[in-house]
């Protein structure tokens, strides 16, 4: 059971992310939900530039040898795209990190986007920057409250896994006059975002990054066959309640 | 994905694609969305890679045929503000909405009333079939990048460079394919590839010809018949030439062009239709302006013929008036009319009669309206070319597109048909940005103007009526060549096709010309001294003085000088249209100035190319920056000086009419009335010293309208004005035989030469400097404008404060129109290559003013810091307070009844009582942030577990666990087992995992580290693991890392807030128990006592529910206080 | 003594913090910043000597031993992360970051499939604890597939470019919406007590502690 | 190409090892692997003090004389440098367990009152929630909460008649462990679900963050 039901969930859900993206190769694929977090990330850039102001993104306290690495996975591909945006410009965002396995990552990708827009300042020192242990939340948020209040940041994106402490950020960039938007895979930090801004990924929307920002067809194709698993789980605990029900 | 569609009533975003706004149900504008290049997936429009392939929507070549240079050399807002010019890359929103934003800044600095009006601006565009259209097949035809022909058949590309092309390609081969266009059924066939609109235009027209030969019954006055089609068809023509005049004018104006319009209706496309309704809302605004004595008066004036009350208007408002009554009274009646005139048999020299006023345009003092209204009438001739009808609505528009600018300063009833009128142009104009113009313009335009622009646009949309009158004249091959002339010139039509014949008799010497033609622009050329002839020579002396004195101050007679060079300039209509629209694009209405003349300066050149040689092209674009310096205020000037030049011009009209026998009248009156009476008989010669006499009144006029811009004044400076012309250019009229010089005006290629002449000494006349100084006048005129205005300050303007950008904290910033055209890399045939950095800038910008009209961050949206302070201050007093007041009185609310045992808190204490004698794996994920709570937690559990006797070992992720765990096992008798931190999160667990539990062999060492064989054992034994956390992730790892592998309970004490967290790990049995927070704790202890001190979690305890109901309390009244004070969202 | 001066310490470093209350201020960023420094610096200087340093030791113990062989491995990767600093060997980093990203995907997708999915989708079967009677469970069922539905991302584009939900899923997604906003009342409620729970050990700790200090 | 493939090798092969140890219980692969992942990761929390250290070095060298903005910087890297250097002294035994020391005095109380900070954070924001937007769903958030809130403190008050605090306290079980409970385990099992397809895609090599 503990052998058999993961060996037959990986290697389908592989198989069909494989075919799915085939597929999705060749033709057109679906349509994706707008979401509010994605729309709002793109004109961040364009805005933070125009004001001279930069942007700040926050990857999240999760390592990439946790529970929540796929997070911090998701988050990368946030940051990828706001760097190749902001790299073109020659404002690479600013960015924190609460991992010391996200850091190297994160310079790479910015590193890597200011090759690619042939960025003439390339990445200034200081613009990736470790705050504290993934262990330290409140450290971490009070590091990252910090960066928010000392430089002039215009929006401040904070994708990844954050706790409750999510709301100390969130009450600096409010009262800094900051743009916001949030997405974390922990509901107490969503808790918290709720009432600061509308653009929320709920972790899941958050884990759909990749698709949303670079549209690769196997990100596309996973999204599908996350949706065939969802409907399949959907099913199965319908009937699971259901028999209950029956079988009294 | 995509961008929020913002409400233009209440600012709503709301969720894209809906119709109607979900706040206020106003109907929303419709968002753009961009097939992808790869996958043809609809794209949102903010988007710039595609949701589906991840392709660059931006294409990197974008299909744009490239030979167009200017295109570069224009702001890349050129294109930003004509809808159609959108590439593939041009993922903005369809502007209408922000078009709003700008009329909603330019008029709030008028008046804020307008904004309901405004508001209803955008959906009517959205409304226009051909919009939908546009949108749909946008990539469709952009994309095919090797398709040469697409730009013509994809006529919403009117811009610069579509233009261009246009031009080049009529004189590539569309000249040949013109003539068998028109009799050619293909054309609607090739229709097919044109939008919808387009092809009805096509079929409009072809429908249109029998009524369309009604135009030429005009020269034949005498004939009671025609009054009728005169009244339509003169004031049509006439109306245009004085048109600048006053408010009065517009009345005829309105009727005409409403009676053609609606009697085309039916053909014609909507957006053609669309013109009429403002006219109607027009004539109110008269009612409330003039008396009603003057409406009575026009009945008797209603009997004279059409062409007399025509030669009135220009002189009295009290002649005009009538035109107003008439336009009342018979706006209906007409209508019904209309069909029989448009029955009228037409004869040869009525033919020939709509190139008339072709001269007396050509070299009007600075009407552009007047200018306007004679190209539309040879466009007239060659609608079946598509291009040409495009660039003639083009030209209609772009004329409107001036009137309306000023809109914004007229008064009230003005503003509403204004905007009700800019609407209908929004909607028609495949570009809907021209109200953004036209705003942007009335921030610096002189609001005396308002009148002269009402009328402007009356004559505007009187061209188009022309335009759709007077197809069948096309059918004529002559009238053919010369649309094509005007086609391939396009800005300056008039002259060129007087030029028409020397063009195809000798083609260098019209490229002399033309270029003589473009130096003059740019500057004194040597060309233009050659071309100039003896008399012009003087004539060029005596400009220059008159422009020196213009440069001390606007003397009437320099006022009067201005518009006749002007009016050249005037001529470059399609052009004038870019110029506009470029004028929106920077967010400064200032900056909005200067750049917009910049686009104005290609056309000239272009048109000029087009119709000299394509190769001059390159090195006409040499001159290019000159042309910008020089031609700008030019054009600026121009619209604010039309006004002031229309008494010289009524004149000038008339004897032109008069003598239209001969070339030199008309380039004397149309152009410069002194030098030209100079050239000419006596007649004219009076005229010229009446001119005189009759300007200075009008300029005081001009200061009256800018001091106070009452519509009281005008009509006085207007009755002296009256005076003078009524006698003098009424008789010439009546005496008018048009066809006459037509047939004349064809062969002659001497007049031509005359022109080149006065156009080569024109330009010299005015150096840059005395330009610059004229472009000064509006803005004092301006200064006056927001005080005169209704008295309404500035207040009206939006007052959100610009939270970002460069212009933060300034109030009332004109939001930035939000689409930003995107430089596309071209064919290495042009000299300008765009970067891909380049090309992420502007999309990156649109992305930026697309943001913009979305309210910013939602908290900024309404509160201000200020404000914002005092409240958490207040709050933190308050609840300070109330926590002061719970420590002090504890239980105040709990009382001594104990709390009842959550069942997860008594699964935990089983499974510790489960667990006693074994070991017991304690997890500290918690820093001291969360000791507050989880040290209670901690110290219970320790104490139970000591108490069972347990063997404890301590772990966890982090130092900070690590130094926590030891601070609380420090008073522990029994020295708990520490193995220190788990590097690596959920792997460093796994690693714990393999080494937990019964089934795990032995762990010599955890993670590289050594351990001892008493702790070996002792992690091999575990009977129960305790994670302590408040992080969902610690917990998580420990559930689905520890748990679900080593088959070794698991119990969690968490904080209350990720109690619900746990809660379904406790469900699906993952977890045995967990104790949620301090009144979980303190429930325990009371049901099962514990030898660890919980007196001050009882404290607390007993301090909490007071708290968490004072802050209940707060957050509920708070709440509804600031919910009832909540700012609506700023305009 | 020791404890006085710690509870002093603690005492002011507090008032640092709270002084944001009264607004943005430098003292309380001075504050922050200590914080950021101290908790690095501790994480650090802990991690070197309780974690790192340990396993060189253990190395140490008998250096030529197959399984000490093979840590040279992860001390290889480990040397290139370092190097990373030094552009031209930053791609040598990425096999380290990649060893990383492998495993904990591995770790990852095994945690996630056999500690959630698995588990919470048989609990519905009236697996585990406190489950609750069967139509209370019935309902929660609903209401967990409602919530799991509206994140459904896949649909189709109507003409107008608006993403459109799979039409069986639109009355779910009503449900799902309301649940999901409950869930997050229900959460912001419970770190709200908490945060009250922590506000009030702050103050009653100083004030017993400051208390007690009086003669 | 190297450059790219090996990268992506060393991650395909890792990651399906660990998989397959994990899948089977293989532990003597599993935990090679894993000490070495969990040595690198304590590795990079080194280099991330590091980076903190020369960010803010940097800053503090940058525009002297110190004061306003490289202040800050300044505190912090005095206040990394002297808990290394406790930490070294407390490493040869020169100090006696100072860095705990500083952990309780330093560290702890600040971590906490920032912690606690957090009350009036929250209810500022759920105070200004419908200023910014009074919506269904805004207005649903703020009602549970407050129930929440309210019950909690008034459950087991003897202000409240029995009666009614039962009542409260079966809504707010309801509430908790229905539909509370429902949609954390809906937002779970979505998490879950995303992480499980965008794990496979790293194990696939689809995804490479640590390289382009």
């Amino acid at each position: 059971m503990t052998v058999l039901v993961p060996l037959v969930v990986i290697a389908a859900v592989a198989v069909f992310i494989v075919l799915g993206s085939r597929r999705l190769a060749q033709r057109e694929g679906p349509a994706l939900r707008p979401l509010a977090g994605y729309t709002a990330l793109k004109g961040q850039v364009g805005r933070a530039i125009e004001s001279a102001s930069k942007l700040h993104i926050s990857l999240g306290r999760a390592s990439l040898t946790g529970t929540a690495s796929p997070t911090s996975v998701a988050a990368l591909a946030v940051l990828q795209r706001l760097a190749e945006d902001g790299c073109a410009n020659n404002t690479p965002p600013i960015t924190t990190v609460g991992d010391g396995t996200l850091l190297p990552l994160a310079e790479n990708n910015l590193r890597q986007a200011a090759e690619d827009a042939k960025s003439t300042v390339g990445i200034p020192p200081g613009t990736v920057r470790f705050i504290a242990s993934r262990t330290d939340p409140f450290a971490y948020a009070g590091g990252v409250a910090s960066v928010i209040q000392q430089q002039k940041i215009l929006g401040n994106v904070m994708v990844g896994h954050f706790g409750q402490e999510l709301a100390i950020v969130a009450e600096v960039a409010g009262r800094n006059q900051v743009q916001q938007t949030i997405g974390s895979d922990d509901p107490l930090a969503l808790a918290v975002a709720v009432p600061v801004t509308d653009n929320i990924m709920i972790g899941e929307e958050l884990l759909a990054a990749p698709a949303y920002l670079q549209g690769k067809p196997h990100q596309i194709a996973s999204l599908q066959v996350q949706d065939i698993l969802r409907i399949l789980l959907s099913l199965t605990i319908l009937g699971l309640a259901v028999y209950r029900v029956v079988a009294g | 994905m995509t961008v929020k569609t913002i409400c233009q009533e209440c600012h709503t975003p709301n969720p894209p694609g809906s119709k109607f706004c979900s706040n206020c149900g106003a109907r929303l504008p419709k968002s753009t969305s961009i097939l992808c290049p790869r996958c043809q997936t609809p794209n949102p429009s903010s988007n710039f890679y595609c949701d589906k392939c991840g392709s660059r929507l931006i294409k990197e070549e974008a299909p744009q045929p490239s030979e167009t240079p200017p295109e570069e050399d224009l702001p890349t807002s050129a294109k930003m503000f004509s809808l159609p010019t959108r590439k593939p890359g041009d993922t903005g929103e369809l502007n209408a909405d922000n078009v709003m934003e700008w009329l909603k800044s330019g008029q709030g600095q008028f008046e804020g009333s307008d904004q309901p009006e405004t508001g209803k601006l955008p959906r009517l565009s959205d409304l226009t079939p051909e919009q939908r259209g546009k949108t749909a097949d946008l990539p469709a035809w952009l994309l095919d990048s090797d398709n040469e022909e697409f730009l013509i058949e994809a006529p919403e590309d009117i811009t610069t460079e579509h233009f261009l092309n246009m031009i080049q390609q009529i004189d590539d081969d569309e000249r040949k394919k013109l003539s068998g266009m028109l009799s050619d059924p293909a054309i609607t066939g090739k229709g097919g590839k044109l939008p919808d609109w387009l092809q009805d235009f096509v079929q409009s027209v072809e429908e249109e010809k029998p009524p369309a030969s009604q135009p030429k019954a005009q020269p034949a006055p005498a004939l009671p018949d025609y009054d009728e089609a005169e009244n339509g068809n003169d004031l049509d023509w006439l109306t245009d030439l004085d048109s600048l005049d006053t408010d009065v004018l517009a009345q005829p104006v309105d009727s005409q062009s409403s009676t053609p319009g609606a009697n085309i209706s039916d053909d014609i496309p909507d957006w053609l239709d669309e013109l009429e309704p403002p006219n109607t809302q027009m004539l109110s605004r008269p009612a409330t302006l003039e008396d009603e004595v003057e409406d009575e008066e026009f009945l008797p004036d209603e009997s004279v013929p059409d062409w007399l009350m025509a030669e009135n208007l220009p002189n009295t408002d009290r002649l005009s008036e009538p035109r107003l009554g008439s336009a009342v009274g018979e706006a209906s009646a007409e209508e019904e009319e209309y069909p029989d005139w448009l029955i009228s048999p037409p004869d040869t020299s009525e033919l020939e009669l709509p190139a008339e006023p072709a001269p007396v345009d050509r070299f009007a003092a600075a009407d552009a309206a007047s200018q306007k209204s004679v190209t539309d009438w040879l466009v007239g001739f060659d609608d079946e070319d598509e291009e040409e009808g495009e660039e003639e609505i083009e030209d209609v528009y772009d004329l409107a597109v001036e009137d309306t600018a000023v809109s914004p300063a007229a008064d009230e009833t003005v503003h509403k048909s204004l905007t009700d009128w800019l609407k209908e142009l929004d909607t028609g104009e495949p570009a809907t940005e021209e109200p953004a113009d036209n705003s942007e313009l009335a921030a610096w335009l002189d609001a005396g103007d308002e009148e002269a622009d009402t009328d402007f646009s009356e004559t505007a949309k009187k061209e188009t009526d022309w335009f759709a009158s007077l197809e069948s004249p096309s059918a004529d091959e002559e009238a053919y060549e010369e649309s094509l002339s005007f086609g391939q010139t396009g800005p300056l039509p008039d002259w060129l096709d007087e030029l028409e014949p020397a063009d195809e008799a000798q083609p260098p010497a019209d490229q002399t010309f033309m270029s003589g033609m473009l130096d003059d622009l740019l500057g004194p050329s040597e060309p233009a001294e050659t071309a100039a002839s003896a008399d012009t020579a003087v004539e060029e002396d005596d400009t220059f003085a008159e422009d020196d004195e213009f440069s001390e101050a606007v003397s009437p007679l320099n006022v009067n000088e201005e518009p006749d060079w002007l009016s050249e300039l005037a001529a470059f209509d399609p052009n004038d249209l870019v110029t506009q629209e470029t004028a929106v694009s920077p967010p400064p209405p200032d900056e909005g100035e200067l750049f917009a003349a910049e686009p104005a300066a290609p056309e000239p050149e272009i048109a000029a190319t087009a119709v000299a040689a394509d190769e001059e092209t390159d090195e006409e674009w040499a001159d290019l920056d000159e042309i910008l310096t020089g031609v700008d205020e030019e054009e600026e000037i121009a619209d604010w000086l039309e006004q002031l030049s229309i008494p010289a011009e009524i004149p000038s009209d008339a004897s032109l009419l008069q003598e239209n026998e001969t070339e030199k009248p008309l380039i004397s009156t149309g152009e410069l009335p002194e030098w030209i009476a100079s050239m000419r008989p006596e007649e004219t010669g009076q005229q010229d010293s009446l001119l005189p006499s009759v300007l200075p009144p009008e300029k005081e006029g001009l200061y009256d309208i800018a001091d106070s811009l009452a519509d009281a004044d005008l009509p006085d400076w207007l009755q002296d004005t009256d005076v003078v012309q009524p006698e003098k250019t009424a008789v010439p009229l009546a005496s008018a035989e048009l066809p006459g010089w037509i047939d004349t005006d064809s062969e002659i290629g001497e007049p031509s030469s005359e022109l080149e002449s006065i156009l080569a000494e024109l330009p010299p006349a005015l150096p840059p400097e005395e330009m610059l100084l004229k472009a000064e006048i509006p803005e004092w005129i301006q200064n006056l404008k927001p005080t005169a205005l209704s008295g309404q300050p500035a207040a009206n303007v939006d007052f959100r404060l610009e939270t970002t950008g460069p212009l933060a904290g300034m109030p009332g910033v004109i939001k930035v129109e939000p689409i930003v055209a995107m430089p596309r890399s071209i064919s290495p045939a042009a000299q300008f290559t765009i970067t891909k950095e380049q090309q992420q800038q502007a999309s990156l910008l649109r992305q930026l003013v697309q943001e913009e009209q979305q309210p910013l961050s939602s908290d900024q949206a309404t509160t201000t810091p200020k404000g914002r302070q005092g409240l958490r201050f207040l709050l933190a007093l308050l609840l300070l307070a109330a926590v002061g007041l719970a420590l002090f009185a504890p239980g105040g609310l709990t009382g001594s009844q104990p709390a009842s045992v959550p069942p997860a808190a008594a699964a935990m204490n089983a499974a510790i009582n489960a667990a006693a004698g074994q070991p017991v794996l304690v997890a500290f994920e918690y820093t001291p942030a969360m000791a507050g709570e989880l040290d209670h937690e901690a110290r219970l559990l320790l104490s139970q577990l000591q108490d069972n006797g347990s063997q404890i070992i301590t772990t966890s992720q982090s130092a900070a666990g690590t130094a926590v765990a030891n601070s609380l096992t420090q008073s522990l008798t029994n020295p708990p087992i520490a193995i220190g931190m788990l590097a690596g999160e959920a792997i460093g667990l796994r690693q714990l995992a393999n080494c937990v539990g019964d089934s795990s062999q032995l762990c010599r060492t955890l993670q590289g580290r050594g351990l001892d064989s008493n702790t070996q054992t002792a992690l091999q034994n575990v009977a129960l693991i305790i994670v302590l956390t408040g992080e969902r992730a610690s917990l998580i790892n420990w559930v689905e890392q520890v748990g679900a592998t080593a088959h070794t309970p698991l119990a969690a004490g968490v904080t209350q807030s990720l109690s619900p967290v746990a809660a379904p790990y406790y469900g699906s049995g993952q977890l045995q128990g967990y104790l949620d927070g301090l009144p979980a704790v303190v429930a325990l202890s009371d049901a099962y006592g514990s030898s660890a001190d919980m007196t001050q979690a009882k404290l607390q305890y007993g301090a909490q529910s007071l708290v968490q109901l004072a802050a209940a309390l707060l957050l509920v009244v708070g709440a509804l206080v600031m919910a009832t004070t909540r700012k609506k969202p700023a305009a | 003594m020791n404890d006085t001066t710690g509870l002093l310490i603690g005492f002011v470093l507090t008032l640092l913090i709270y002084s944001y209350l009264i607004g943005d201020n430098p003292i309380y960023r001075l504050a922050v910043h200590i914080l950021v420094g101290v908790s690095a610096a501790y994480a650090a200087a802990y991690v070197l000597r309780q974690v790192i340093l340990p396993v060189f030791a253990q190395l140490m113990l008998n250096p030529f031993s197959l399984e000490s062989l093979l840590w040279l491995v992860p001390v290889l990767l480990a040397l290139l992360l370092i190097l990373q600093r030094l552009s031209r060997f930053a791609w040598l980093g990425d096999n380290a970051l990649a060893l990383l990203v492998g495993v904990g995907a591995a770790v990852a997708l095994m945690g996630a499939i056999t500690g959630t999915l698995l588990p919470q989708v048989l609990t519905f079967g009236g697996q585990g604890n406190a489950v609750p009677g069967p139509i209370e469970g019935l309902i929660a069922a609903a209401l967990t597939v409602c919530t799991l539905l509206t994140f459904h991302f896949t649909g189709k584009r109507n003409e107008e470019g608006e993403w459109i939900r799979p039409f069986w899923q639109r009355g779910f997604v009503q449900v799902g919406q309301a649940v999901l906003m409950i869930t997050f009342g229900a959460l912001f409620a419970g770190v709200l007590s908490t945060s009250l729970v922590l506000l009030t050990e702050r103050i009653s700790y100083y004030f017993t502690q400051l208390t007690l200090l009086l003669p | 190409m190297f450059r790219r493939g090996l990268p992506l090798t060393i991650a395909i092969l890792f990651g399906v090892l660990t998989l397959i140890s994990l899948l089977f219980a293989i532990s003597e692969i599993g935990n090679l692997i894993l000490e070495w992942a969990s040595f690198l990761a304590a590795i990079a929390l080194l280099l991330g003090a590091i980076n903190l250290f020369s960010v803010h070095a940097q800053r503090m060298a940058a525009n002297r004389p110190v004061g306003g903005q490289n202040l800050y910087s300044a505190v912090l890297v005095i206040s990394m440098v002297i808990v290394f250097g406790l930490g070294l002294t407390d490493l040869l035994d020169i100090t006696n367990n100072s860095m705990a020391l500083v952990f309780a005095w330093v560290q702890a109380p600040l971590e906490a009152a920032l912690a606690s900070l957090l009350a009036f954070f929250l209810l500022l924001s759920g105070i200004r929630l419908l200023q910014r937007q009074r919506t269904v769903s805004s207005i649903l958030f703020l009602v549970t909460a407050v129930l929440i809130l309210l019950s909690n403190a008034l459950i087991v008050s003897p202000l409240l008649p029995s009666g009614v605090s039962t009542l409260l306290q079966q809504l707010r079980d309801f509430i908790q462990n229905i539909i509370v409970t429902s949609g954390v385990r809906g937002i779970l099992l979505g998490i879950a679900l995303g992480a499980i397809t965008l794990s496979i895609r790293l194990l696939l090599g689809l995804e490479r963050p640590y390289t382009k």
